[in-house]
């Protein structure tokens, strides 16, 4: 198995869980001769794992993240693969009444208003960082819970935010998309979820969720990914060539093609970031 | 209605091998039974069943002029076992201390606490372990554990007391003092008692009536007498115990190879002083222990193999038999069988 | 390696600073993983007890089949809860999804089967002439099953507290069908799978050590209510 | 509800499609779970009896920091080896991580304590008497052990099977030990976790119907192997 | 050197409380040893330090001239084990068949499968369970499971036997037989024999020599006679086991309340026929037994409470005593002893 020309990824578990891996692994391998070893995880171990040195690549998104990854030298580079978009879900009954509507910030404002229940993933993954910040945007009042932790003898704080209202109309239940997907279709709640695992839950189960896309399409919904090699001269023994050889295939007109042409159940989930 | 027990056609097999069969057989109440029998014989399986703790393969029981219910899943004896109490061969103390398990009965029984302490205190007096309520039951000496179980049953003053060994691994002493007890609790609160024993002479005194086992079936001899046979080179003759030669009475032919032979204690004559000859059926030897055991006179003869047989008390103020006395046993034809 | 050492101060911290958060999470999982034991062993005592001692033609049978249960993977167990407690299940009207009884339900179909089987396996030893002993004695079958118990207390113990351990370390149910909802279904685990998630390693060895000195109290507490005596 | 359904069908064609992915998986697992178990018991089972039969002064100490092991979850355990065996850790360079054979050390530490534990309370139960007999008659102090594991080999036996249980049916540890690499270190239930995320529910109970089926093949197979005797 | 065992100063305590004391005893190789006592004297106690499977709480042991070292964790004796074998009082059967119990300490010696089927052939017939080899062992009778552990020991040809209460649940035939091999093997392979024993009858002509514990000591009395005692209303008498009443001799004081007694059954003298009026020291009663033991005769007297005195044969010659005689027993100051 000495095959020089095998990696291991550490990605987010949407990559994978949205069956995006399944078609674009294999046209890798046909090209370019590439296995990648797949981990799936939360964009946080996922990072973690790349900090580590226990991948050679990493395939997230988390934007700030990734970019501070990178300038505390861990990864070479970040190249911006593709991205999605975020849209917010709630039940057909539509109780805030944002059905139709463009912007996310002013229909989030109208859930916490209407006391709507609403479900947060609250688990620090680049969909909680996104929510946060358009709920910072309402200009409600926030809250901040902060937690100490000791890390290297040093204090460091890690703080979340969430309107006011935290077990009444706001459950932060911290799991992944799917699991809160489900969770608020059972709730008949509002949520903020990827496209991608809402088409799948959507479409491709034989018990469809009931929750359905009351907004979509603003410009801060968007949800880029990104792919960063491990830097060798962190971790001298990660296959540093072949997982740059990757990224490249990835942003090539190639591997841009195979994402732009993925569809799941009809429906297009990515869109190709560096389409020259 | 004086039955305690009737049973009929009782049999118990134990992986299709029948080790218990009784025909019929009446006990009655208030009266001490002795079981005896060779090792296997089923006195335990008996006792078992008379105690309502295993279901027999087939056949009826029926105690205290209720017919025992074959044990079904779910069904309550407890209604019969309350009154049978059965203290085991290699009694099991539960790991309490000696005070709760003479108290578990009681409790169950529904005893208050005060009468309870009382009991125990009483029972534990009788087997002379009072000082030793307190210590963990199962960490006692063989016989203590004996005595033990022993309090604990009469602690519930059954209507029926099983005791199968009562006396084995217990000291002389407290052997006499068991004895003492059993027939005491019999005479005072009419408890029905059976035991088994191997030791016949310690027994003796005891039983109104006793019952033999073999094999599993009830036997009207009497189980003394009973000899390991072999063929010796001569024709007709025997060797009892590999040691002492038998010349076989005539009629009496000997099956092939090893086996059992009973010279029946009842059914032989006694003379005094040897006979020099060997004849068919003749034993002699030297008397080596004398016993009274209720009007007759137990006497073993040591002919090589200890013989025992039975004198009246007449017959024995007529010979006047002494320690050491030699005398010559004569046994015919029926007082020979082969097991 | 190093975060061993900073879970620990972090560890103490967190149990010094007596974070009311910490302490919700700490009352949910004693909680669930209390009911839920007791429950299994409500159940699975008697049912061992029946396994090892009942006359069953097809003991040895229904043996394998309950060891069989023990590979019940938690998913397969919180998916066919769901199933049934789900809104558009048999009992969605119960609304019964995402609360702490959820979890219960899902937790004790989990150690159900293995109360049950160290019960069979520690009651089977047990001499039969204990319960023979309790009969003659003129116990009834419960009174003869109580015996056979304290004979095999220590066997039963280890039964409750491998249970115990069980749930109040499993995350797989707590995570489907309490949703790990902060203040009302998050237990230590879900906690901790979730700062895990986040790449927060050393607070979730800080919660995995919390737990772990709970367990130990509960223990120790265990072993004092238990008394003395042989093991 | 009728998902159920739908899994058993779907179980059954996977099971006849013969699919070589669901081969490796059930292969990987399997390798996974017997070796765990294997070397645990090769672990805890001495131990045990070293526990139970040892004259140590601590030993109700001990017993009770045993069972609150019990507790340990797997989160921890995957953090703590994960600390060790990751590329900054202690054995980094030995590239265990992600690797079966990181599953089965994490697989290990979190089955010894729960092998140790109940190999103590069936061994704690066997008569002393055995013991004693054995030594009269001459056996050195491994042939004793013999004698009493004959004597206890039905509480062993539980003991085994209650820890193939808990690995065969495990998640935590396999994922991150593990990473659910496809062909390499996808376990049965990691498999089962990923169909759930996709949000396939019927896959996912249908491979742990499929686990089910090959833990009751493994007992059966158990059962045959220990044969015949009391339980 | 002949010493089989030689012990100084040993003591086991249970719990702090001292149940066997020792202070010095030479076992000779190649001799019957019995040992009597009553229950809780600590014989299968001492029988256990003997079979090294535990260890004293303080003293030495010396067997065969090697010191046995204290046992500490990890420390062997099977060295020492492999020499002696114990069999219990209640013996222990593993759970598996007959045959491989007795395999079992043949296959640890490293006999072969030919010559293993062989002993365990002939041991079987030794104590007649032939027909048994292939039965479960935990399943057979009282009496079978304590003649299966005599075999398995004797398969082992142990230089030491140490048998604890091996006649016990045995039945009266197979007891003979027990008795026969014990001395059997005693005479043909030279091993050196220690049995326990309540029944004195029974082991008198098996043991070369006797000792008697009493309390966990090594004591002189005979351990026969030995009453239970409670004061009567008048002064100077008591009763002996709540029945009969005995005039204690002049210069004899009782304790206060309930306590024991020992009537030496040497000390004292005996005249034929009633004495009409109660006199210090005296009993009387008939004779119940009358046994030939070695070079004297036993004689159980019924004073109400059996009392046994041993006669010399030309005592008994001079006095051709009868079964049922009336007789009169003379106890001095110096044959009165409290416990
Ligand atoms: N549970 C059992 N399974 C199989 N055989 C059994 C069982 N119990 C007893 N036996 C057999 O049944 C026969 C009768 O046993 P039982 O215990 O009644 O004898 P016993 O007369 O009490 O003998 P002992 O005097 O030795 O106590 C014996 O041969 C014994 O081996
Ligand atoms: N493990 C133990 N723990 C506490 N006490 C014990 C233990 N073993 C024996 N004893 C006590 O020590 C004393 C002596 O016991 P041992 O078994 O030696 O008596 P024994 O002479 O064999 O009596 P028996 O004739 O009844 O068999 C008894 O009083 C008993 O209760
Ligand atoms: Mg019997
Ligand atoms: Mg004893």
């Amino acid at each position: 198995l000495a095959n020089e020309k095998v990696i291991k990824m550490s990605t987010t578990t949407s990559t994978q869980a949205s069956g995006l891996l399944d078609v674009l692994l294999p046209a890798l391998e046909k090209d370019t001769g590439i296995q990648v070893k797949v981990i799936a995880k939360g964009t946080g171990a996922a990072i973690r794992d790349g900090r580590d040195g226990n991948v050679d690549v990493i395939f997230v998104h988390a934007k700030n993240r990734e970019q501070a990854f990178v300038a505390e030298g861990y990864g070479t580079k970040r190249y911006a693969v593709m991205h999605n978009d975020f849209v917010i879900l709630g039940p057909q009954a539509d109780g805030a009444r944002i059905k139709g509507m463009k912007e996310a910030v002013p229909a989030l404002k109208q859930i916490a208003d209407s006391h709507s229940l609403f479900i947060s993933r609250g688990d620090d993954s680049g969909t909680h960082t996104k929510e946060q910040a358009l709920w910072k945007a309402t200009g409600l009042q926030m809250e901040t819970v902060t937690s100490t932790v000791t890390k290297k003898g040093k204090s460091r704080e890690i703080s979340f935010t969430h309107p006011a209202g935290l077990g009444q109309w706001y459950l932060s239940v911290g799991q992944g998309m799917g699991k809160t997907l489900t969770i608020a279709d059972e709730k008949q709640a509002y949520t903020l979820a990827d496209r991608g695992t809402y088409l799948k839950y959507k479409y491709g189960r034989e018990i469809p969720i009931d929750l359905e896309i009351l907004s979509e399409g603003d410009p801060k919904l968007a949800n880029p990914y990104g792919v960063i090699p491990i830097n060798p001269k962190r971790h001298p023994h990660v296959n540093y060539q072949v997982a740059k050889e990757f990224a490249q295939w990835l942003v090539s007109a190639r591997g841009q093609a195979v994402i732009g042409g993925y569809r799941l159940l009809g429906k297009q989930l990515f869109y190709p970031d560096a389409v020259q | 209605m004086r039955h305690q027990y009737e049973l009929s056609q009782l049999v118990q097999s134990y992986g299709g091998k029948e080790v218990l069969h009784i025909d019929h057989l009446v006990l009655e109440r208030g009266r001490i039974y002795g079981l005896f029998g060779p090792n296997g014989a089923g006195k335990t399986t008996l006792f078992n069943l008379l105690a309502f703790l295993e279901t027999p393969s087939s056949g009826s029981i029926i105690f205290d002029g209720c017919t025992v219910p074959r044990s079904k899943p779910g069904l309550r004896l407890e209604k019969f076992r309350r009154q049978v109490v059965m203290v085991d061969q290699h009694p099991i103390m539960f790991s309490t201390s000696v005070f709760k398990n003479i108290e578990f009965g009681l409790k169950i029984r529904g005893v208050g606490r005060p009468g309870r302490t009382e009991i125990i205190r009483r029972v534990l007096e009788l087997v002379d372990l009072s000082s030793y309520a307190s210590a963990r039951a199962d960490q006692l000496s063989g016989g203590e554990t004996q005595r033990l179980a022993l309090a604990r049953a009469l602690a519930l003053s059954p209507r029926v007391l099983l005791c199968d060994e009562p006396t084995a691994n217990v000291d002389v002493e407290n052997q006499a003092v068991i004895r003492g007890l059993l027939s005491r609790i019999n005479r005072d609160q009419g408890c029905t008692i059976l035991f088994t024993s191997h030791d016949r002479l310690q027994a003796a005194g005891l039983a109104d009536e006793t019952f033999v086992l073999e094999k599993g079936r009830l036997v009207s001899t009497s189980h003394e007498n009973i000899f390991s046979c072999s063929a010796a080179p001569e024709q007709g003759v025997c060797l009892l115990q590999e040691k002492t030669r038998f010349f076989l009475p005539r009629g009496c032919l000997q099956p092939l190879g090893r086996s059992r032979i009973h010279l029946n204690p009842e059914k032989y004559t006694l003379e005094r002083g040897p006979e020099p000859t060997p004849a068919p059926g003749v034993l002699h030897g030297r008397i080596s222990l004398l016993l009274e055991e209720g009007e007759r006179i137990r006497v073993a003869v040591n002919t090589g193999t200890m013989v025992t047989v039975f004198l009246s008390r007449e017959e024995y103020q007529r010979h006047r038999l002494l320690i050491g006395d030699p005398v010559t046993l004569r046994f015919g034809g029926d007082g020979v069988e082969w097991l | 390696m190093n975060f061993f050492t900073a879970s620990f101060s972090s560890a103490i911290q967190l149990v010094f600073s007596l974070d009311p958060e910490l302490l919700t999470v700490v009352k949910v999982s004693l909680r669930v993983s209390c009911l839920s034991t007791l429950l299994a062993s409500v159940l699975g005592i008697p049912l061992g007890f029946f396994i090892a001692h009942g006359h069953l033609p097809a003991k040895r049978l229904i043996i394998t089949l309950l060891n069989s249960l023990l590979a019940l993977p938690t998913v397969v167990i919180g998916l066919f809860v769901y199933g049934f407690i789900s809104r558009r299940g048999l009992f969605g009207s119960l609304d019964l999804l995402y609360t702490q009884n959820a979890i219960i339900i899902g937790q004790v179909i989990l150690i159900t089967p293995l109360v049950t089987a160290l019960i069979v396996a520690a009651i089977s030893r047990i001499d039969e002439r204990y319960a023979k002993t309790a009969r003659t004695l003129g116990a009834t079958s419960l009174q003869t099953a109580v015996v056979i118990f304290r004979e095999a207390r220590f066997g039963i113990c280890a039964a409750v507290i491998s249970a115990f351990g069980r749930v109040i370390s499993e995350i797989g149910i707590s995570m489907m069908l309490g949703g790990n909802i902060k203040g009302f279904t998050r237990t230590m685990t879900t906690a901790m799978a979730l700062e895990y998630d986040k790449g927060s390693f050393t607070l979730a060895i800080a919660l995995g050590l919390v737990l772990m000195t709970i367990s130990l109290a509960m223990n120790v507490l265990f072993n004092l209510v238990q008394g003395r005596g042989r093991l």
